[in-house]
């Protein structure tokens, strides 16, 4: 799957909700599974501080892709990092850096998105492409 | 646990609604829900008096002031002035000339630590803040103390959250400059003994800077009975318009202090070689000021002083103490602060959720709260927590709303465990 | 001279009395005759639009910014980034966060010599300004090089009131750490050469402060184009409300600068050790910033684009052509700037009639102008003269009104001779 | 007559007036009489700097009363102190301590007294009752 066609069945699945409250348990238990990162990449350089919580993140570049493994101490936060690792892991660092991540959004949970004001999740995202990028530059020399 | 019934009468029940009327976002609706307001701290609401005469201004006079011979330069003027006295007044202030507009209660103590910084303080002196000060009751005192080389001493707290005055008194010696406390703690909702902080730092000869940004819309506040040298508060959280705020300073230090910002109005001459400074409130209102702002503000302060401030404090004490009595029927919800005398803030945190988590809950049910830090790290450091859910209360909140609120945490947390 | 009838069309016309319809003040009456508000350049009136949305800001969705995880928040979050964007845009600035919001020019000036100045300027370097700045272009660069032991220098000005570029380029030397120039002289109405100023100095790598405060509801500014380093103005005098400004400023600049005050939203993290600043354009926006001022700001920039600044500055140039040929056919009046390039502001002496006098006579006949030293004391000194009747104009107003100036004019002087 | 008379009486005249430009055509009148004041007093120190135009003030004080003479470079301005000295001129300190000026707010002129920013006039009438004042603390002494 492409990563529109990934936002696109996520956005798909969240339709399938009633209300707020199934989207929120939903969310809270992806957050709940399995910690999605290494103990040992829970480190300070790995930490993306947000204005509420904090995320960790770390990178593995393999065979021409990026793979994800991320935490954060926020359940909804760590249940949306976990959807937008598992948008974006497996692909090409091009099709990462050129990603429009549009699901968080179109299912309602824009208090996680919006504003200039980064918060953890803006800052994964960022820090995402910026591996992406870095990966990008370094094919090209 | 007090019973809404018991303590509001029906004459009360109708004061309420004729003052929820007064505030039009409180009819306001969120996700299809009506608007629970619960963030009073971070700002207040507004009267639709405040917003009547702004519109008004801008609409019969708006004009420059001070500098203008024409009708509408004059009228603004004339208001302008008013609202200044209005302000005094509502301080008790001995002279107008002692009430300075500013944009808020930041750039009021940045005023001071800057001015009062360069005439009276130097290499090896000290300024003297609590443990929980906001951050614009701490990085003013950072910027000048490293600047000029002093250093910054702090009065800690007890686990309550209240000052520890025997302490205080221990760190008063004679490097001390200045002391600059919060009269209520914004995230703790601590109401501090600044009279005795005052008393005791005059004793030594030490002046006091007040930030009553969180205290100025609760408790009524005498600036010659507390005989505090400066105070600083917000506009926007006293039910006034963003964008404005107040420094008040003793006459005797807002002369010796050196002017802060450059500009139009706060000179009396100036050429290329020598400028001479405006006398007092000028000096330190550079600029075209924020006429319609404090136009609002000042009828914000009206708005107060008919409401009553003594109706206000009952009010409010009466929905803390039943949120208090409501959250801690909440199997595992610890309060962050519980001192004795305190005002509308209540912070708390439940299990293991995080505060981020919770908010975002609330809000999905049309329940405004502030969850993090609320610009207080130190104080989150010291309780070694990564922040807190706030609930902050104004005179328009009601114990329906209080009771939305403990429903709604405790939604937060079947959710979230 | 223009005539009335050979310049403006019926389409015209009917443009200008829909635009006036725009701005409720100007049905005003004063002395019971209609407002002749001819005081722009001290302030602007308001449109409509920019009155309805800082209501429904209040009404609808009034909160405290960037820190909020509920609803009001977020909403009143995005329109002040939306906002902020907007400015952006209306400068062509190369990234959002080199916008800065202050509240007002006087502060955006203050905040570069504080900032810049603690980081670039030592003992024997000097700041250039010009003969025809504001006191706001003035103070603040004194304040600053008398504490840090640099020099003013001044390019002066010939008797047409225009720069003499020759004196700048002599001025230009190693010791130049800034130049601080205004765009159009609130008291000439001159129009300076910022592009051949910003070339000249960058030339010699010296970065240019320009304040815009006359010129950005004036002019297109596009500051990539121009390659100002800094650029200053004013909300109220765009048609926006009072109580906020902005500073441009090059990201790199930005970066490299200190921060100005402390408090709230500037900072990343705090403790009592050491705090760390935030990112721009956080780092220079301390405090509750002025959201609904910004907002305003940014419906009043919609408002400017939606008219045209092509249409506004050709209407502009007519009146002030106009109302200069009206003007001159007055016995011994004396235009003061006589600028090639000039704005909206016309500043006059008529014989020995003092400037209040004629100010005072005006008003009684509903006519706006303003008297005195605009706040350009120095420049009053070179044409020695105690101060001007300056009547500044928007694209609202009308030959008709110009024609009532005149006549006004005429009156008070034969009336005080 | 008192002060207050001296006021009532110019506020009288002054109702005489069909338009504001019989009043200021008055005033005018009045500033353009011989100035107010003898050139040698005219100096700096007797100079009160207003917002807008330059008044000159000096006192005499004789037999336990205060005389006042005054000038202005604006011709309104002076027309007004040419009244105010009518009015305070040859009262006892006491009296001019204790004045309250209304006459000037109720003949239509009060931009010349408006707001607390000092103008020429404000600042003359301060300068007059510090003057008073002066005198009456020498006469406690
Ligand atoms: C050229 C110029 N610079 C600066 C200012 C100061 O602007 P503000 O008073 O809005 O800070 C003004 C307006 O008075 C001005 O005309
Ligand atoms: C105790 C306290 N001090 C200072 C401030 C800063 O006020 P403002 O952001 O209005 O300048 C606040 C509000 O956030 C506060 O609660």
């Amino acid at each position: 799957m492409t990563i529109n066609e990934k936002q696109d069945q996520i956005i798909e699945d969240f339709e399938l909700f009633n209300d707020w409250m199934e989207k929120y348990e939903y969310i809270i238990q992806l957050g709940k599974d399995l910690p999605l990162i290494n103990a040992q990449y829970k480190t300070d350089d790995n930490l993306i501080k947000g204005c509420q919580s904090r995320v960790w993140l770390h990178a593995d570049y393999q065979d021409g892709k990026l793979f994800f493994t991320a935490d954060s101490d926020a359940l909804i936060t760590k249940g949306l990092v976990s959807m937008v690792v598992q948008v974006l892991s497996g692909h090409t660092p091009k099709e990462i850096a050129d990603a429009d991540i549009y699901f968080v959004d179109a299912i309602g949970l824009r208090s996680h998105l919006s504003s200039t004001r980064s918060n953890g999740l803006l800052s994964m995202l960022k820090q995402m492409k910026i591996y992406a990028i870095a990966y990008l530059a370094k094919a090209l020399q | 646990m007090f019973n809404d019934n018991d303590i509001i009468t029906k004459a009360a029940k109708l004061d309420i609604e004729k003052i929820r009327s007064d505030f039009p976002i409180l009819q306001t609706l969120v996700y299809g829900q009506p608007l629970v307001y619960l963030d009073n701290a971070a700002t207040t609401q507004k009267p639709k008096s405040v917003l009547k005469v702004m519109d008004e201004y801008y609409k019969e006079y708006n004009s420059n002031v001070h500098r203008g011979v024409h009708y509408l330069s004059q009228k603004a003027t004339d208001a302008f002035e008013v609202a200044r006295r209005n302000v005094q007044a509502y301080i008790n202030a001995k002279h107008e000339h002692e009430v300075i507009f500013t944009k808020g209660t930041t750039e009021s103590i940045n005023l001071v630590a800057s001015s009062f910084g360069k005439r009276f303080v130097k290499a090896g002196d000290s300024i003297i803040i609590s443990a929980m000060e906001h951050h614009s009751n701490i990085v003013p005192w950072q910027l000048m103390c490293e600047e000029r080389g002093a250093t910054l001493k702090v009065i800690p707290i007890n686990q309550k959250g209240e000052l520890l005055m025997d302490e205080f008194e221990q760190l008063l010696d004679e490097t001390v400059k200045l002391v600059a406390v919060t009269f209520v703690s914004n995230t703790l909702g601590t109401v501090n003994p600044v009279k005795e902080i005052i008393d005791k730092a005059h004793a030594q000869n030490i002046p006091v800077l007040v930030d009553a940004a969180q205290a100025i819309q609760h408790i009524g506040i005498d600036v010659q009975y507390l005989d505090v040298d400066f105070l600083a508060f917000s506009g926007h959280k006293m039910y006034g318009p963003t964008a404005v705020g107040v420094l008040y300073g003793k006459e005797k230090w807002l002369n010796e202090m050196p002017p802060y910002q450059g500009g139009g109005e706060m000179i009396k001459t100036v050429s290329f070689k020598k400028s001479t400074y405006n006398v007092l409130p000028f000096k330190f209102e550079a600029g075209t000021p924020n006429v319609t702002e404090v136009i609002g503000l000042s009828v914000a302060i009206d708005y107060i002083n008919a409401t009553g401030l003594d109706y206000i404090r009952e009010r409010e004490q009466q929905l803390i103490h039943y949120a208090i009595d409501g959250l801690k029927s909440i199997a595992e919800l610890r309060l962050i602060g519980e001192a004795k005398e305190r005002a509308a803030s209540i912070s708390f945190l439940v299990g293991n959720t995080h505060p981020f988590d919770v908010g975002e809950i609330l809000d999905k049910q049309a329940i405004a709260v502030r969850t993090g830090h609320h610009c207080t790290e130190p104080l989150m450091d010291i309780f070694k927590i990564p922040g807190t859910v706030r609930a902050s209360f104004a005179f328009y909140n009601t114990e329906e709303e209080v009771d939305k609120l403990v429903k709604g945490v405790k939604k937060a947390v079947t959710l979230l465990s």
